[in-house]
């Protein structure tokens, strides 16, 4: 399936773009989907702490995505 | 309920005017404004990113989450600035009104401090020789 | 340090803008207004009287004592109302600014229930058939 | 000595005035001067509380009052 992952803040100047296109197998979790982009750009690694949202939700790690999901990666938040 | 992201100067005035109720005696609120220095370091200026939706959505569930804590909140105000701030400017105004005053303050920390944990909001801090996303590395 | 006892209506910005200062990245403010009802009765106004020499120096006591126990605090204001209020009307407001927030709520609670507590300011709220001050009698 | 007491809220309401003249014996204290008042005025007995300001200050029961002190009655306050 096909996942469109939105990038903000740190995550974006990481991957150098606002949003990735990519192409997982059915039915991948959260988890894998952080395993895969970790060992593509290495430094997602090095956050403090990198979440999944999903439908603007947090999801857990074991959750599985959905082609028309709206997925964004976020790195520790700093508002306020 | 007025929860707000914005590209545009926070009116602070206009925020606490929001929370007014007559069944209200006592309004807190928090302002969060640009500070000169960082962790020993001058500021310049700040970039605020928001994943726009997302932050609004869970600024909402914030404010939901107080009002079900605390019953007797009458009415919350958060407004959420983004893009470019110089020192001095307002990066957010959280305001809540309830008949007595401990609960005012109790509320108004909880929506600051939680905003702080889960709603989608980055800022770059600016300094003469650089910049860093603040609270990206460990 | 802005403290004032007044007869004329509070303008709140300007309380607010009174503790703005660079250093300072957070700001909490305590708003006490008129309700329309107290202990169940329906209140029509208000009337504060103040013995006003005495409350000036304890609004700035109450004010230093902050400063001397959250050294942090930049800045504090404290402005309270006198005369005859209406519902909704800004009795008091208190503001501080400090570099981290949490000191900013602490600081301005432990003003509000301090000047609540010593402050020589009496109100004697005014209901449709009759009056009574606040807090006189057990 | 003469003392000269100024009277607001409710303690003006029950007294009557706003200031209150009187000769009290050299030395007098302040829990002295309040139960010569309460005894005058029963209605200053029935209030919750009853304190006296000298100079601005909150005094206590045993401090002696001097005749250019500038004494207040401070009945239960309630401002904010």
């Amino acid at each position: 399936m096909k996942l469109s992952i939105a990038l903000f803040g740190i995550t974006r100047e990481i991957v150098g773009q606002p949003q990735l296109e990519l192409t997982v197998p059915e039915g991948q979790s959260v988890q894998q989907l952080l395993a895969g982009l970790q060992q593509t750009y290495p430094a997602l690694g090095e956050l403090r702490s990198l979440a999944v949202a999903v439908n603007n939700e947090y999801a857990q790690p074991d959750a599985p995505l959905h082609e028309r999901d709206e997925i964004a990666l976020i790195p520790p938040v700093s508002g306020g | 309920m007025l929860i707000e992201l914005t590209d545009q100067p926070i009116h602070v005035a206009a925020v606490l005017d929001a929370v007014q109720a007559d069944g209200a005696g006592a309004v807190n609120s928090f302002i969060g404004t640009i500070r000169n220095r960082s962790t020993g370091r001058r500021v310049v200026r700040l970039h605020y990113e928001a994943y726009d939706q997302m932050a609004v959505h869970q600024l909402r569930k914030v404010a939901e989450q107080a009002m079900e804590r605390w019953p007797m909140l009458q009415k919350v105000a958060v407004v959420h600035r983004k893009g470019t701030l110089e020192i001095g400017d307002v990066a957010v105004v959280v305001a809540v009104s309830t008949p007595h005053r401990a609960e005012s303050f109790a509320a108004c920390q909880y929506i600051i401090d939680t905003l702080k944990e889960v709603v989608p909001i980055w800022k770059k801090e600016e300094y003469e020789d650089g910049t860093v996303w603040v609270a990206a590395h460990p």
